[in-house]
């Protein structure tokens, strides 16, 4: 079992949602997040003053997914999130050790 | 006794042109109470006491999250609190019989012989009705203070500090000037409280950024307001309540009522859209800050001069003061003090713009400036503006910075660094702004 | 026929002193409309209606984030609902020509016969306008109710309650009081509203609590309020419209609107004062909601007094009501009901409290209280005052709980527990408070 | 010169019918100034001019957070940019001496002559009053337009609109309605400005919608309201406002001003139980945003109505307005343009239908409608109302339409993409709504 | 070191919580998140139309922990969070290679 | 590739900015949590009674780095987060499998 994290564009929440559930993917947790890479942030005014705003809002999903499944996600996350310009996200792939679904009591992939 | 602006104006009138005195639905020697004036006067002190909760709201909205209610509170704190002080002496203090011209005399303590029945004197309201009218301005002024140390002063200090403010300070100055004291014997012109109430608070907020310190992290770190819709409809409400405030002081409703909200929605509409242009011009980008800031000065500056000038006139000190509120606003790094939400640099500097524009551009044709045309001539009446808003500015900043001084060495004005930076919501209010 | 408080007074007061009659422009029995009462009441009609939208911001802000709507639709619903009702029945039910001087007949079913170009009895404005401001009253009465079972109530019964409370309990009360009823007939003091609008809808709040039980987890788990400047503006927003509450309750734009806009004003700033003060020294912090509940407290202290009392009786009234609310509200927890957001604690016992200060403070020696000085004892005055709240009390008690125990047993009051949880915005309403 | 739709009535009722005459305080033909009009048509003033900050809260609310300020820029940009065009020329236009029945001269070029000591023509209240008042009336009306083409427009383009739209299509319609135009001298009846405002704000909304386009995603991804609390504050402070709007289009502190007021009340209350009841029947959820809807479109369906019908009548309205708007912005989708906030389905639907039922159900009997029962068929009146419907809804259509094109081929009038993205708050106005 | 990462019903943190002290486990992180899975969203209505809300609140419990209480803590995590009802949610759990505590520098277990 | 997380309190997060950028770590991941451990919560006061508040505001960091970077990176992030205060917070450190960059798609390291 793996768990991806992604990081992407809020504007392509639906998109990678729409990618997932085509691959089988229900499940995700969904944080709003900001972020910091090589996109420039912006600048904000205030009462004539110019700061730079450089943590821009970005989501973050979590998935939690069987092995086989991994490869497949992480290119459909890739595709549907994609704009090409600078500040599109990353993605990471962690090991779980443990996955519990609370209702059942399930363990393992079962539970995902 | 206490005199009016607007009476003042009459006074003159009579002698040397009556062509608008029709108008004056409170000329009456006679002077009966008028129902109709009780009316608007009503109308205009609820105007002007709703106010406060758009300065709570026009100032919390502007600090971050983990401060909103800390500020909220100096705009609250002063509605609990000046009510009562106004009652007990404020007003005596302010009203009472002049003793010197610097001060009224203890007449008026609680509030006794204050009737609800006879008319203040030369006008068509009673006088409890113009005293709790006055009393709103009293509320307003002190917690107009508070965009200066923001984010950073205790809240024992600050309402203490208030009380002996508004005792010490706003009564004086207010007695001063419409209260029967020497500027309003020299004609020094300030219909709503240019003087009286935004340079007296805005050369406090000076006084109080000098001795309270800057806020850890200023100017080095952004410190971006939380809540801008809370701004903008603080500013709405101010804008709103504003035309109590300068409309009322005609202390009845009558054509110079009519005038005097004219040009307190004229001056504002130029100075928010001034403000806006400026800075879209030299930073690119027209903000809603600027905007409610700028509306918020050009009402600062029309104060002085509601009741005294044209329409036209009301453009051009909406245009001014708001240029001027600007460049110095977005300077005030240079200047080494954290006036956090620029209290001095837009009641300090947008009244004392006022002030000097009032004797600039207020109508002796019409009448308005209580001088006939040619009787004295427009530097006399300049000079006079100059020489009440710097009066004010002296006295007001000595007094509020002896006064912050003592505080300061006996409760201490500013809150522990932990405090500062964990936000005084939670530490001093034992609240936060916002749960889930 | 209906009778207001001021024209009581007005009738005993030709009778027994003359004092203060000239203040008075409605007195003349002729009774012609006078434009400048209209433009007041007018007025007051206005700012009493943005109370309700005050409220909503007030309870909205206190709840948490799950049912910050269901919540300000109590407030939004009276406003859609009781306007109809006031003008079908309502109104009639009320202000109709006596019955037994328990209720109005039906003369004015659908305002039929309510004219705009007639005075009111006794009055110098329209009987429409005198309808239409009562009508405000009507609106915010039931809503304040809603603060006993704020987050757990079905919209749907609560829909149902308040059009049943304001025909069952609001009017009949309303008339007992003001419209010929035998409190009034037996000169119980009720300046705006004490007994008819808090001591009413605070006890109807009691019972509800009862009836429908404590949220889950109360009173175990913190349920902290999720917006504290919704809140703080909330109570702005009813401070500003209480002027029109109580000085539009001497029903003309006189010296008794004064006199009643100022009590106001100073009741509810030594009310916040006084909380303020109070949790300062048990609790070591002064809270934006105590000072916010404080100068409700003292709002609604003042109510029945406004126009009877004198700024110093304000003082008194306000600090003696916050003081006991606080302890009150503080203690509520040990008497085992939930009322989520103290409506009974504020407006129930707050309105007991004020009603009986009024009897003790009514200024007789000015004329205020109606009665000469030394005509009548005080305690004739204060057992009065005792018997209008106990009546009061008894019937909305019973009454309230009889209409919520049909109620809960035809449609239920409560949602289900997973609503509960969920929170009732989504579920009930298919919203969301906030959303990104 | 003008004519208010007062005078109009009252022209004619001089000669037909005189019964409810004395109602009216600014008969006389004397026409000296009314202190009680004048306080009356202040505070009148001032609640107009607080409408539209609560525009902006009522729209901020729906959109997403990251367009908040954008959104509510657009009313604040009116009220800083509207008060100068209505002085410099907006004024004369509307109400200068008439040119052909359509536009008004330049006699009020600068607001030149318009005294605040002279009354307006058969009217109580000063000339400048008069224009102060319509000037709030101006502010808002293009800010409506902006609930159409929300989180998509340029703020330069927008702003450019707003002037020339309130100079070609506001002024001219007010002329013709208002200021001695054609409509007007047919008796098309516009109370408070269904046609003026209403409709004419709503059309070019649509106008809007469609030659901007629709936003990114419209409609297949949701865009849920972001803060449902402003909303309904913004709802509360436009129906507290209205009472300003229409009681104060009464010109005058009466029993029309009494009259309107009271229908306005009446009408929001309905439309809102209205809209909630049939989306509960239809969707199972009687929601906030129903409640404020409704409300709103009640009392846009009022406007034209207020002084004019009965407060029965008034229900009616309320109801039907109600209804037809519901069922059309429920459809909305299906006709293929994005209207963001339902500008056109609020103002457009709900002005079309209130100037209808003002034909339909003015109160002849009464002599509200200016004409004697009988004198003319209910067909007529209708069909006048029709035809001054038609008139303006081509009138600003067309216009609107060229307007737009002009501005979208010269500077553009849609954010490019990537700012619709990203929010317009942070790209053009370098500010967020909100931060820690 | 194990690092758990537990979804739950908002409503069920002050159980879990307690559930958490008992077991002798005090140090945890909460992030409000928003979760989708087999759970169904439900409506929401805007002016006569209606949208599917299909991401739920939930909360995300982070807790590292030695390797000798993680069974015990996701049991109690279970225990405390479990309703019965679907979306009640999951718990993963991952290997943690380091961890510090800021204030003293300790590392490892000791830093937990 | 190792993700680094760290929870700090919220008026360092400048500082360690500021830290991370000197070791030229340049992309982050921010979320607003709230924590509990060995720190004291504050108590609020709600109309005369008090609540103890011990979910405290934090910053929570997410890094990915090269196995290379982490030593310093931790370090950085102590130092700069560091008070001697309770309530300092924790870095934890977890393998990373696999990395993405969406833009471009490349895969580990120089995915970062
Ligand atoms: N090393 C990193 N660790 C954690 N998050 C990162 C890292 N680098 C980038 N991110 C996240 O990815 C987002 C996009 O990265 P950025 O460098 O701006 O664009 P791109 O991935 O297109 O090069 C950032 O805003 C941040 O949230
Ligand atoms: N594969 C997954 N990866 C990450 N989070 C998940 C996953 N599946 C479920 N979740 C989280 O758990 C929550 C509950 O899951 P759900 O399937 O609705 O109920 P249950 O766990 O009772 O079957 C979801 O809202 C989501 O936050
Ligand atoms: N075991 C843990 N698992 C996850 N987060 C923890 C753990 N222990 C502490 N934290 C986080 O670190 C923060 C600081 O911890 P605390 O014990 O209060 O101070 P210190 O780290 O200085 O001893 C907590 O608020 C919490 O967010």
């Amino acid at each position: 079992m793996k768990l991806i994290t992604a990081v992407i564009r809020p504007s392509r929440l639906e998109e990678v949602r729409k990618a997932l559930e085509e691959l089988g993917v229900h499940g995700l947790t969904v944080t709003e997040v900001r972020g910091h890479g090589r996109q420039k942030g912006h600048t904000e005014v205030f009462r004539g003053k110019e700061y730079v705003v450089d943590l821009l809002p970005k989501i973050r999903l979590e998935i939690a997914l069987p092995e086989e499944k991994v490869d497949q996600a992480v290119e459909g996350i890739e595709k549907a999130s994609k704009t090409g310009d600078v500040g599109d996200g990353k993605i990471f792939v962690v090991p779980i050790e443990e996955c519990v679904r609370i209702r059942t009591g399930e363990r393992g992939e079962e539970a995902l | 006794m206490w005199r009016s602006p607007f009476r003042r104006i009459l006074g003159f009138s009579f002698v040397l042109t009556a062509s608008w005195a029709t108008a004056a639905s409170a000329q009456d020697a006679a002077s009966e109470i008028s129902s109709s004036d009780t009316a608007w006067m009503l109308a205009s002190a609820a105007l002007v006491l709703f106010m406060t909760p758009g300065l709570a709201l026009f100032y919390g909205g502007l600090v971050r999250s983990k401060n909103v209610l800390s500020t909220m509170m100096h705009s609250f704190g002063a509605m609990a609190v000046i009510p009562i002080v106004w009652f007990l002496w404020g007003y005596t203090l302010a009203f009472g019989g002049d003793v010197w011209s610097v001060i009224g005399n203890l007449d008026h303590l609680f509030m006794r012989g204050v009737s609800w029945e006879e008319p203040a004197e030369g006008l068509a309201i009673s006088q409890l009705l113009f005293a709790t009218y006055q009393g709103m301005f009293a509320i307003i002024t002190p917690a107009l203070i508070a965009g200066a140390f923001a984010e950073r002063m205790k809240f024992s200090a600050y309402m203490l500090f208030i009380v002996l403010w508004s005792t010490l300070v706003y009564s004086p100055v207010c007695h001063w000037v419409w209260g029967g004291g020497w500027l309003g014997g020299l004609e020094v012109h300030d219909f709503a409280g240019g003087t009286v109430v935004h340079i007296s608070s805005g050369i406090a907020a000076l006084a109080a950024a000098i001795v309270i310190g800057k806020r850890q992290g200023y100017p080095k770190s952004p410190m971006m307001p939380h809540n801008l819709p809370w701004c903008a409809l603080g500013a709405g409400i101010l804008w709103f309540g504003w035309f109590g405030f300068n409309g009322g002081s005609a202390l009845g409703s009558n054509g110079i009522a009519v005038l005097a909200f004219t040009t307190t929605n004229l001056a504002a509409a130029t100075a928010a859209s001034t403000w806006v242009l400026v800075e879209w011009f030299f930073r690119g980008r027209p903000t809603m800050v600027g905007l409610a800031t700028g509306a918020v000065a050009g009402l600062v500056g029309i104060t002085p001069a509601a009741g005294f000038v044209t329409p036209g006139g009301a453009i051009v000190i909406g245009a001014v003061t708001s240029a001027v509120c600007y460049w110095f606003v977005s300077k005030k790094e240079s200047f080494g003090y954290d006036d956090s939400l620029d209290a001095f640099g837009v009641h300090g500097v947008g009244g004392t713009v006022g002030a000097i524009l009032t004797g600039v551009l207020c109508a002796q044709t019409l009448g308005l400036s209580g001088f006939a045309d040619g009787e004295v001539s427009r530097g006399t009446l300049v000079g006079l503006q100059v020489l009440g808003a710097a009066a004010t500015i002296i006295y007001s900043f000595v007094v509020s910075l002896i006064l912050l001084k003592i505080i300061d060495a006996v409760i201490g004005l500013k809150v522990d660094p932990d405090t500062e930076v964990a936000g005084l919501d939670v530490n001093i209010h034992g609240e936060s702004g916002y749960s889930i």
